[in-house]
């Protein structure tokens, strides 16, 4: 690693938000391309946040520290990505199906593809299909993800990728549904593109459905 | 109105399943508490939606449900069957779509009753709707009219039992719990929530008194159980969640002090707190509840149970029935084998209490918590306290402090992780001033106000 | 070859759960029926169809299956995990298939065991396909050709243990039950079944032999659990269900005096009667088993149970998670409460017992049978006989009169219509010759020739 | 009831065949409707016996012969009805489908009917698709019984109903389907126009199936 990223990847990991900014400053002062402060550094740390998770050093209090300072960092950083065109890893509307208010799930899911570089649209719970059609359309994503919870709340995720679809929309983006009832199986009959049953697999999904 | 400053169980001997200081009667004779446990069933629908096109398949659904729990029950001679009808959004929403299911499932308890003698009882939970507004409105709006609306047509259409899983404070608690925010939590807890019971308890009382059922009680499920099921999926310690359960006592112990009457609900593991403190009876669910959510309390969640439930299952197709039949099989062999020993005297009833509680008690700081010992040393500092703030404080420092030395003297075994979350939740503790408007002067400025409407809660001025 | 003349367990106070005479040791480690009684848990497809397109998806679910039930194991620490695979039909019908399975199962079971310390075990179940042709080719044939490599191929694959739950005999049982005739059941488990199980179990012995494996046992499943079934469902008296249970011992009892070693096989209640003559392990299951058959022994088939299983359960989502996990998260809470009790002595460990047995056991005389005072009994009339025949014909003339016995003291209330039954049960049993030649050459009159090929088990000519 | 199906109905009650059998050669030689005779005598009979059944006093082996003894009686009274051109009550091909060998509950089922006086051509287990399109081509049946036990051969139900359709039979014939995985939205899915949890609602189904 970059000797200038090294601050930058433990300040994240420690949840130092006010040591990753200047040492996002740092770097870009040095000349570190930007591409690489993002890639190199912030996710590669959150990639190390999330491997900590996995082996049960870290919990979601200590991720989303870690999440904190690495969105300050990036705050800094955004406007020199946009200057080079550096792309987000994805654009992501999110949110929990009309009728339903389970929340948490989905937003552990936000937070762990925004450490992945993706960018996040959340639009809450109890969205209705017209209010995703409408995020999408302006946003420009390429990917969706629904969540439910409810049984009586999952059909909802169909009547979501049917209203993408009468909007002409369903081309341009991937739409990926998760929550407790869900099923690799009901994923396929509703016509979703990828199911993942928890946080973590979510970011492998979504990586692979923007890139496929 | 009693406030409770004394244990009405206070000797660990007479703690114990089916037998509670205040037992709660029924026309039918029936009778929680009085020394016979009995199977709380509850159900919900398959994968399906809830709107008026599909009402006549929610009849079939329900119809099919409570025929076949029924049968199975008086085939299987239960001493008495108690089912659990928990509103759906969309059944509170519009609150005649959940008044006829509650008609339906009077009827069939009804006619099982004359029909086989079977002693039957119906509790009814509607939901919690008001955060449909966000910002929730906690008082008034539509949300609330038709909320209370449907605990009088329910009350009306046949329920015995009125209970909710209510979430004032929860706008807040949501993210304390995701961030390991102590302060967050109590305040959520000990001042947002206890405030909404009150106001909440009141107007179900009312309602109850009116229509002549029983107020039973309600559950910090969206507090309590949220984080458990957060710590069984390693969302977060299971320290943290053990000291969320105990803090949600003063919450829950609000509605009996309002005039609930008990059972308190199934998921509310904090009713062994409030069994110990109120003497009302409890349902509570382990095991043969693993079918909605997995927990590390199976078997320890039945040491002082009046009533014992699934919690929840949904109408899918088993190989041996759909699945609520075969819950309720398993709920009558579960309350079996309790009232069996309970015939052969109270040391045999403790005895087998014991083992239970010894089997899961080791393992996690959750089941630790539920040791009934542990519930009665606890429950006593709690009610110490005179306000649910200071009650609420009190329970995470004594918790903190009794894991702690479980711990230190093996009873438990904590990692080093979760002992750094320890000492991490007594810190934040210890912080907790003594005097509740400084710590809402406090809290106040933090709070996130897109998430809360402080005036909602008789706060803001 | 043991002839089991007498019982190996012959005092009650030794006849209890989780302690064989004749524990089963693998390599690992794990020992069945030395002192701890583990889960066994069992799993099946969700409804699909088995064929060559579909295999990755079969793949899928049963590498999902294993997957969890496994990290759910570890996190509950389980003391052990057994785990079954019964394969089904097109398994068989195309070995590879089911062997494939098999390594999926081994590769999780072992990394589980290598990676967490958790001692696993594997029991594989090929389906008996000689019914495939009907009636049945019980010898030859491209089926039997196929079923004994299945054998080879999930031996090879990675079982610890092979079981079966054969059919032989059942082309005359169904009726037999069906009809109420007795001498048809007789001549079904005492003549066929037993013929069929001595060359079967000579095969699967050798098989195990060669493949370091261990030949576990058989089940009369199509038989006892068929007649069970039908008794639950109100189609036949439960008398007679419960007498056809007791007559299934001498045909099951075959494959451990052709070299089986146990544990057997969870479905068969019969392993009761089994542990009390051979002394070898068992499996049974109970109220954690109702995902896969409603049943009258929730709690008493508990009593002397080395391993505690769920029978069988489809891989379908319930709110808690895949139904497989939930099975076994239940199924390790019922074991915990069992080692504890035993933890603190034999004492302990028969009180708990005595509570299952009485809580079940008046309600049903397919429960009493269950009772270990009345299957040492039971037990010890059926070994004095010298025969597969004369033992099953002992069995039914005992059961049936001890359950008359059970009803005149109280200890069982059957109604006038069960014990009518109960005496049109001894009037028929009473009327078999005492002669083994005899009643073959009676019964081969009557057989129906479309139905079973009396040539396949060694009889014709 | 016409004195002279009371020996009748007694008899099959009773599981009485030769007593039977002699009942309805008196009663026809006094005349008696033939189809009186099967409906108020016969059918009655085996009403009453599912009514037994049904509170508990009956149990299979008692239906078994009570069964028998009327299909005796139907073999006297046979020829007769076909003379006065009386219909059955419908004609059923029954069977489980392929890969399955459970046939229990099939049995029971086509016992039912059979009292109920529905004409059986039951194909046994492990029946193929083509099997049932062949049977029901030269029986003329007008209701096709299918039954399943195993989650793995339930899709097999829809290839036969499929089967059906491709050989054009498939508006000739009611489809009822059951066996213990089986639910309604099952049924619905897969095109069945029935489906029923037990044999005695069996009868019932079936009998709203041909009227219909
Ligand atoms: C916490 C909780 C609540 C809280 C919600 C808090 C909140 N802000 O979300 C409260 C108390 C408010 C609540 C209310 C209700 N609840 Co609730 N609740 C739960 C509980 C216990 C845990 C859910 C949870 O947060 N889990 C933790 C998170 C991390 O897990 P998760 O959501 O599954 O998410 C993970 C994965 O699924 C996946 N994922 C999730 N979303 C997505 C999206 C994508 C795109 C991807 C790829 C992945 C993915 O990744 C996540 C992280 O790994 C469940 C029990 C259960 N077994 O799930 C019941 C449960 C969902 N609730 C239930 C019910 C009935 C209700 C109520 C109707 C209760 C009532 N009668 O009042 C109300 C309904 C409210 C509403 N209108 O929606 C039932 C549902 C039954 C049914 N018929 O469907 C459940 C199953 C409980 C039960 N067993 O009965 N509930
Ligand atoms: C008896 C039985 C057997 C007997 C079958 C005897 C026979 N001649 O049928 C034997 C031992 C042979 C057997 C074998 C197997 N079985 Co089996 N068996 C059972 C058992 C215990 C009872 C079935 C039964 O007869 N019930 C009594 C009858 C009266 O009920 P019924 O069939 O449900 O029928 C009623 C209704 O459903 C309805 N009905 C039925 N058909 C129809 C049709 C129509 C048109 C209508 C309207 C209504 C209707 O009316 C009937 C009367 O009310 C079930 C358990 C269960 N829970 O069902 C397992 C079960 C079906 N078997 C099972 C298995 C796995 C098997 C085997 C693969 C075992 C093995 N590994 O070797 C083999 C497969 C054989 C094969 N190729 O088909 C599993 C299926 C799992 C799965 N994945 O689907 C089950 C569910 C057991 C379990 N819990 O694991 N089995
Ligand atoms: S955990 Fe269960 S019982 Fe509790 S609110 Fe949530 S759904 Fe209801
Ligand atoms: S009852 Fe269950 S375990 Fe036994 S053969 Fe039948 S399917 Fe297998
Ligand atoms: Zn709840
Ligand atoms: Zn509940
Ligand atoms: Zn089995």
């Amino acid at each position: 690693m970059d000797e200038s990223l090294k601050p930058i990847f433990d300040g994240i990991l420690e949840g130092q938000t006010s040591e990753v900014v200047s040492a996002v400053q740092n770097a870009l002062q040095q000349g570190v391309d930007p591409a690489v402060i993002l890639n190199d550094g912030m996710v590669a740390a959150m990639a190390e946040v999330g491997r900590l998770f996995e082996e049960g050093e870290y919990f979601v209090p200590e991720m989303l520290i870690a999440a904190r300072a690495m969105q300050a960092g990036l705050s800094v950083l955004k406007p020199r990505l946009a200057q080079e065109n550096v792309q987000a890893a994805g654009k992501v509307v999110a949110g929990t199906v009309k009728g339903d208010l389970h929340d948490i799930g989905k937003n552990l899911v936000c937070m762990m593809l925004e450490g992945a570089a993706f960018e996040i649209i959340d639009l809450g719970s109890d969205v209705p299909p017209e209010k995703f059609v409408e995020a999408v359309r302006e946003s420009g994503a390429n990917l969706v993800a629904l969540s439910a919870l409810l049984t009586t709340t999952m059909p909802n995720m169909q009547t979501t990728i049917e209203a993408l679809k009468a909007a002409g929309l369903r081309d341009q983006v991937k739409v990926m549904v998760g929550g407790a009832p869900i099923t690799e199986t009901f994923a396929r009959q509703i016509g979703a593109d990828g199911y993942s049953p928890d946080a973590s697999r979510a970011v492998a999904l979504a990586k692979s459905l923007v890139a496929a | 109105m009693p406030q409770y400053q004394s244990l009405s169980i206070s000797n660990l001997n007479d703690f114990i399943y089916g037998r509670s200081p205040r037992p709660v009667r029924l026309k039918n004779g029936m009778e929680i508490g009085g020394g016979v446990v009995y199977p709380e069933l509850n159900f919900t629908l398959p994968d399906m939606i809830i709107d008026a096109t599909t009402l006549p398949e929610v009849r079939r659904q329900y119809t099919q449900m409570i025929r076949e729990a029924c049968n199975r029950a008086v085939e299987l001679r239960a001493p008495g069957l108690q089912v659990e009808f928990e509103l759906l959004p969309d059944q509170t929403l519009v609150p005649e779509w959940g008044a006829e299911v509650v008609r339906i499932l009077r009827d069939t308890l009804d006619e099982t009753q004359s029909r086989h003698g079977l002693k039957t009882a119906l509790r009814v939970t509607p939901n919690d709707i008001r955060e449909f507004t966000r910002p929730p409105l906690m008082r008034r709006g539509e949300y609330v009219e038709n909320m209370f609306r449907s605990f009088t047509l329910c009350a009306e259409a046949g329920a015995d039992f009125l209970s909710i899983e209510s979430t004032g404070g929860k706008e807040i608690h949501d993210d304390a719990i995701l961030n390991g925010d102590l302060a967050g939590a109590v305040f959520a807890l000990g001042i947002l929530a206890s405030r909404d019971m009150a106001y909440l308890w009141d107007n179900i009382v009312d309602i109850s008194r009116q229509y002549g059922v029983i107020p039973a009680g309600d559950t910090a499920c969206g507090f309590g159980n949220t984080a458990m099921v957060l710590a069984e999926g390693r969302f977060i310690p299971r320290v943290w969640a053990a000291v969320i359960r105990v803090m949600t006592v003063p919450r829950s112990l609000v509605a009996y002090e309002r005039g609930a009457q008990g059972p308190s609900k199934d998921c509310a593991y904090e009713g062994v707190y409030l069994k110990a403190i109120t003497g009302c009876p409890i349902a509570m669910e382990g095991a043969e509840a693993a079918c909605a959510h997995l927990s590390p309390v199976g078997n320890i969640s039945r040491a002082v149970a009046d009533l014992w439930s699934n919690e929840s299952v949904n109408n899918v197709k088993l190989l041996g029935g759909m699945a609520p039949t075969v819950s309720l099989e398993q709920l009558v062999y579960a309350t079996r084998v309790m009232n069996t020993a309970a015939s052969h005297g109270a040391e045999a009833a403790r005895s087998l209490q014991s083992w239970w509680v010894e089997s899961d008690s080791t393992y996690d700081p959750q089941a630790f918590i539920l040791r009934p010992n542990v519930a009665l040393d606890l429950a006593a500092e709690i009610i110490s306290e005179p306000t649910p703030y200071l009650r609420t404080r009190r329970a995470a420092i004594a918790a903190a402090e009794r894991l702690r030395k479980a711990n230190a003297e093996g009873q438990l075994s904590l990692s080093n992780i979760e002992l750094r979350w320890l000492d991490r939740i007594t810190r934040q503790a210890e912080q907790l001033p003594g005097d509740e408007e400084a710590f809402i002067d406090q809290m106040i400025k933090s709070v996130d106000t897109n998430k809360v409407r402080l005036e909602e809660y008789g706060l803001a001025g």
